[in-house]
C-alpha cells in the first residue's frame, strides 16, 4: 500500500472540484442568496472555469508546488469576493508546503491542509463556530490528521476527512455567523448553511474522491 | 445533494424563464454595461476588459496620488461613474455584488499611478479588504507606493469591526479626490480620506429585495407591509422587519442612530447624501431629505451640503440609504472643487 | 354605482394598506417631494407652492426669452430638474401625472419673463395644449409675448395627430436654451425648439406598471413573461404585449420604427437618449445604450452626442425609452453649450 | 309650475356635484387606470374641493353668469388635465349665455348646456362616438332641448337628460377611443368606461337632483 499521492491525481482532483462547483453553482448561489449576497455559486464556476482550462494548458508543469501555485493565482485572479483570497491562500500556502517534485506523501498532504487552512484563518481571522468555511476545513484537517497518523491508507484517510467536512458543513446550519456578509444578519443568520462551508466540502470530497489510491 | 432545495418564487424556472430586466445573457451583464459605459463617456472614459479596469482618459497626472477604487458591479454608479477630474483615477468593476480580484487594482495602478503613490478606497467587506490586502502586496512588490483608506459607515452594525461600507465611500472619493487634484502628497490625501471615513456615518433601509440577474429571483420577499431596516447593498436584508410606516417616520429611523454614532451636537454642519437603492424615484428621496433636512434643523444641526439621488445603489431595491459627514471648513471647501466624472460634476 | 367593482390586487386595501414607498400622506406627495427640492438647491431654485412655480434664482434675466415648460409630477428629473442657466427659466409641476394649470404658467411668466418674451414647451396631450393654450391666452392679455413649440416625438402612434411628447422634450429644452442664452430673440429660439421636436423620434417599453401612490396599486398588472412595447410615460400600457427577449431584440423593436420614421439614413449623425423610466437600474441602460450604439453604426449611422440614465420618468415603473434626434452642426454646438441644472450639468 | 331655475339651485347643484365627485373619486380614478394614468378621480377631488370652498365664501354674489364664471376659472385653476380646462370652458361659456340676475328659464339653460358642450368640443376636437365625456354630455343636451321643447317641467326635462347622458356614458365601454390618454391604447381601449364620461353623467344627475321644482 503506497501512500503517495501524484501530480497527476492533483489534476485530476481539481478537475473534479471544477466539475463539482459546476454542477452545484445554483445551489452555492441560492445558499448565499439566504444569508449573503447571492453571488458565491457565480464566483466560484468562475474559478472552477478558468481553473480547468488553466490545468488544460498547464501540459509541462511537473512539479507540485508550481502546479498549486499557479491554481492559485488562477483563483484569486477569477473568483472575487471573500472565498477568492481564502482559497487562493488556502493552494499558495500548500503549494510552498508540498516542495518540488511531482509526488509527495500522505503526511504531507495532510500538513498542506494543515497550513492551507491556518493561513486561510490568518487571513480572515474566523474561528471555529464562525459560520464559515473554516467550519469545514477544520474538523478535515483534523481527521486527516489523525487517520495519518494512525497509518490509514490515502483512500481511509480522505474519507474520513470528507466525511468529517460534511458534519463541519452541516453544523453551520445552526451557527450564528460572526464573520463574512452572513454575519451582518446576526441572528437572523442562524437556520442556513454556509455557502463557503457547502464549496470547502466540496473541495475535501473531490479529494476524497481523486487522490486515493 | 449537498443541501436541501429551499423555497422559490412559484413562477421561477431557471431554463425558461426571462427576467424582466433589460439584459442579454445574464453572464454578459457587468462586461456589455461596460462596453455600453465607454461608448457613452468616449472623452471621459478609457476601460479595458481583461481584467476589468475603468480609468480616466488623462491619467496618469504627473506627480497627482492616484485615487483607485473598486467594488462589485450592481451599485451603479458608484464606481465607474466617479472617475474623472477631482475624483478617481480609476475604478476595479467586479462581478455582480463580488469584490474585484487583486490584478484588477494592480493593473489599474499601471494605468494611472504618475508617479506620486496611490491610495486604495478599501470597502470594509471580507472580500474587499483581502483583495485588496493582496493587491496592496503584489503593488509594492513592483516598487509602487499605496496606501489604503477603509470605509465602514453603517451604523446598523453594533461591532464597528463589521460595519460595512456605504454612502460614506462616495463622500471619500470626492474629497480625498480634490485633495489629490491639489497635488497633495500621499500622506496627506490618505489622512483627508480617512478623516472623512471617520466622521461620515449611514444607514439603509429597504422596501424589496432586489433581483441579480445571475439568479434570476429576488434575494428576498417582503410581506406588503414590512420593511427591512439596517440594510447594506448587496441585496442583504436587515437587522430587523419592522412595520411600514410614514416617510417621516422611517427617516427618523435611519437618522436617529447616526446622530448618536457620531456624537453631533448643536452647531455641529453635516453634508447629507441620500441615496437611492435603484428602484426609488427622485420624488420620494427627496421627500426623505425634507424630513432629513427640519429634523437636523430642529435639532441645530444644519445640513450646509447634499446630494438627493442615485449614488450607490443596489440593482434594482426600492429604498434608500442616508449618510452623514459631519463637515469642517477644509472638508467643505474640498467638496465643493470642482468635479468632473459621469456622475458627479459641478 | 356608476359603475362595477373591478378587479384590484387581493392584498389592496386602501384604508390600511401602507405603500411600499417612501412618502407620508399621498396627497402630500408633490408638495413635500417640491420641498425637498427647494432644500437641495437652495442656490439654483426658487420655489413658490401656491400655485407651484419652480424657477430659476437668477430669473429673469434681462433680455433673454424666458423659456417655461410644464408637465404633471412623477417624471422627476423632469422638468423641475431642467431649471437653471442654459436650459429652462421656469417649470410648473402638476400633480401626478397631470397637466398643471394656466394660473402656474402665468405665475411663472411674472417671475422669469425679462422682457423678451416667452417659449412654452408644450407636451402633445390634450390636456398639455389645452392648459398651456389658456396660458397662452391670458398671458397674452396682459401683454406678454408666447410662442410655443409642440413637442410629440412618440413613434408607437401612428397619427402623428396624437403622438404623445417622450424624451424630446429633454432635448428640445436644453437646445432651446443654449439657444435663448446667446440671446436669440424669440422668433430664433422657437424655431430651433421646433426643429429638435420635428427632427427627434422616441418609443418606449415597459416591463412593469407603475403605482401613483394618490391610488396604491399598479395601473396594469404584466404576466412574468410579458412586456408591454409602445408605452408613454404616465404608466399607461403600450401599443401591444409581446413575450419578453434579450435587450439587444427589445432595443431592436424600439429602434426599427425611430429609425424609418425618421427617415434616418447612411451619414446621419444622430444624438441618442436612453433614459430610464424610474426603476431601472443604470446597468442596464448602458446594456440597451450599447446594441442602439452598435446597430445604428452598423447602418451608418454614428452617434455623436449621447445621455443614459434617468431624464424622464414615470414613477417607479421598469423598462426604458429610447430618443434619436438628427443633429445638425449647430444642433450639436447649441448640445454642447454650457448647462447648469439639478439634472444636467456641462 | 315655473320653469325658472335660482341661483341658489345652481349653487346647490354644484355642492351636491361636489359630494358626487368626492364619493366616486375612487371609481374615476380606477376607470382611469385601465385606459388613462389613474388621476382622474383625484383631479376632480381637488376641483370639488375647490369648488366647494369658493361657493361658501361667495355670500355677496347675486348673478348667475358671475357665479358660474367664478366656478369655471376655480376649477380651470385646480383640475388639472384634460379634464380641467374642458368643463372650465363649459363653465365659462355657460355663464355667458346665462348672463346677469338670479334666474333663469328652463329653455335658458337648456341653451347653456348646449354652448358649453360646443365650446368643449370646439377645444378638444372630441366628436360623438370618440369615447370621451362628450358622449354622456350631447345626449344630454339634446334630451333637454326635446323635453323643454315639448314643455316638460325642469324636474321632468332633467330627469331625461340624466338617463340619456346615463346611457351615453354606458355607450363608451363599447367605444375605441379617439381623443385623449385612451386614444394611445387604440382597440385596447375597447371594453372599458371613459372616466370623463363618467364625471360628466354625475354633473347631469346632479343638475336633475337639484335644479328641479
Ligand atoms: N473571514 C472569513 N474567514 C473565512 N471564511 C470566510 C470569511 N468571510 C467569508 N468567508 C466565507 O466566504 C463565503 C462567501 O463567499 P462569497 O459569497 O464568494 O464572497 P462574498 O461574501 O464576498 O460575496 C462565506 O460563506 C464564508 O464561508
Ligand atoms: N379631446 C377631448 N375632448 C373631450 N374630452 C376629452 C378629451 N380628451 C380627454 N377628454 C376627457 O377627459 C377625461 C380624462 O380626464 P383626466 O384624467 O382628468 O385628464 P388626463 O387625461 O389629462 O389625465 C377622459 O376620460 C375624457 O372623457
Ligand atoms: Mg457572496
Ligand atoms: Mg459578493
Ligand atoms: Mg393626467
Ligand atoms: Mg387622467
Amino acid at each position: 500500500m503506497t501512500r503517495d499521492v501524484t501530480l497527476e491525481q492533483m489534476q485530476h482532483w481539481l478537475l473534479h472540484y471544477a466539475d463539482q462547483i459546476e454542477q452545484e453553482q445554483a445551489t452555492l448561489t441560492r445558499l448565499d442568496a439566504a444569508i449573503g449576497d447571492a453571488d458565491h455559486g457565480v464566483n466560484m464556476q468562475h474559478g472552477a472555469e478558468k481553473m480547468r482550462a488553466k490545468i488544460n494548458d498547464l501540459t509541462d508543469c511537473h512539479d507540485i508546488d508550481v502546479f498549486l501555485r499557479t491554481i492559485a493565482m488562477t483563483l484569486i485572479s477569477s473568483i472575487g469576493g471573500a472565498a477568492g483570497p481564502l482559497y487562493g491562500v488556502f493552494f499558495l500556502r500548500a503549494s510552498k508546503e508540498a516542495g518540488p517534485g511531482d509526488v509527495i506523501s500522505l503526511d504531507r498532504l495532510a500538513q498542506m491542509f494543515q497550513v492551507g487552512l491556518e493561513s486561510i484563518q490568518q487571513r480572515g481571522h474566523a474561528r471555529l463556530g464562525d459560520k464559515t468555511m473554516v467550519d469545514a476545513l477544520a474538523p478535515a484537517v483534523e481527521a486527516l490528521r489523525l487517520a495519518t497518523d494512525a497509518g490509514q491508507s490515502t483512500t481511509e484517510a480522505l474519507a474520513v476527512a470528507s466525511e468529517a467536512a460534511e458534519a463541519g458543513m452541516l453544523a453551520t446550519i445552526d451557527m450564528e455567523a460572526k464573520k463574512g456578509r452572513a454575519s451582518y444578519l446576526g441572528p437572523r443568520s442562524i437556520g442556513h448553511q454556509d455557502p463557503g462551508a457547502t464549496s470547502a466540502y466540496l473541495l475535501v470530497a473531490s479529494a476524497a474522491a481523486t487522490l486515493g489510491n | 445533494m449537498i443541501a436541501p432545495a429551499n423555497h422559490r418564487p412559484a413562477d421561477y424556472s431557471p431554463k425558461t424563464a426571462l427576467q424582466k430586466k433589460l439584459i442579454n445573457r445574464p453572464r454578459d451583464v457587468v462586461t456589455e454595461s461596460l462596453e455600453g459605459l465607454a461608448l457613452a463617456y468616449p472623452n471621459l472614459l478609457n476601460i479595458a476588459y481583461a481584467p476589468p479596469v475603468v480609468w480616466r482618459k488623462d491619467a496618469p497626472v504627473k506627480g497627482k496620488v492616484a485615487l483607485i477604487s473598486g467594488s462589485g458591479s450592481g451599485h451603479e454608479p458608484l464606481n465607474t461613474g466617479y472617475v474623472g477630474r477631482g475624483m478617481l483615477d480609476a475604478a476595479c468593476p467586479g462581478g455582480l455584488f463580488t469584490s474585484p480580484t487583486p490584478d484588477q487594482y494592480v493593473a489599474a495602478m499601471h494605468a494611472v499611478e504618475g508617479g506620486a503613490g496611490a491610495l486604495f478606497i478599501t470597502k470594509n467587506y471580507t472580500g474587499g479588504l483581502l483583495n485588496m490586502g493582496m493587491a496592496k502586496e503584489m503593488a509594492e512588490d513592483e516598487g509602487f507606493r499605496v496606501q489604503t483608506v477603509l470605509v465602514n459607515d453603517d451604523v446598523a452594525q453594533n461591532d464597528p469591526e463589521n460595519r460595512r461600507a456605504m454612502g460614506a465611500t462616495v463622500l471619500v472619493e470626492k474629497i480625498a479626490g480634490a485633495a489629490a487634484e491639489e497635488s497633495r502628497p500621499l500622506d496627506h490625501v490618505a489622512a483627508i480620506a480617512q478623516q472623512v471615513a471617520d466622521q461620515a456615518r449611514s444607514m439603509g433601509l429597504a422596501l424589496t429585495g432586489c433581483t441579480s440577474p445571475r439568479i434570476g429571483y429576488p434575494t428576498f420577499e417582503l410581506p406588503a407591509d414590512e420593511f427591512e431596516l439596517g440594510v447594506g447593498i448587496h441585496g442583504e436584508r436587515g437587522r430587523q422587519r419592522r412595520m411600514l410606516a410614514s416617510a417621516d417616520a422611517m427617516t427618523e429611523m435611519m437618522l436617529e442612530p447616526i446622530i448618536q454614532d457620531l456624537g453631533l451636537t448643536e452647531g455641529d454642519n453635516v453634508l447629507a447624501l441620500v441615496s437611492g437603492l435603484g428602484a426609488t424615484p427622485l420624488q420620494e428621496l427627496f421627500i426623505v431629505f425634507r424630513h432629513l433636512h427640519h429634523s437636523l434643523a430642529q435639532r441645530g444641526i444644519p445640513v450646509i451640503r447634499q446630494l438627493v439621488g442615485n449614488y450607490i445603489t443596489s440593482l434594482d431595491m426600492a429604498g434608500c440609504t442616508i449618510t452623514l459627514l459631519k463637515l469642517t471648513p477644509e472638508l467643505t471647501r474640498l467638496w465643493d472643487a470642482p468635479v468632473h466624472t459621469a456622475a458627479l460634476h459641478w
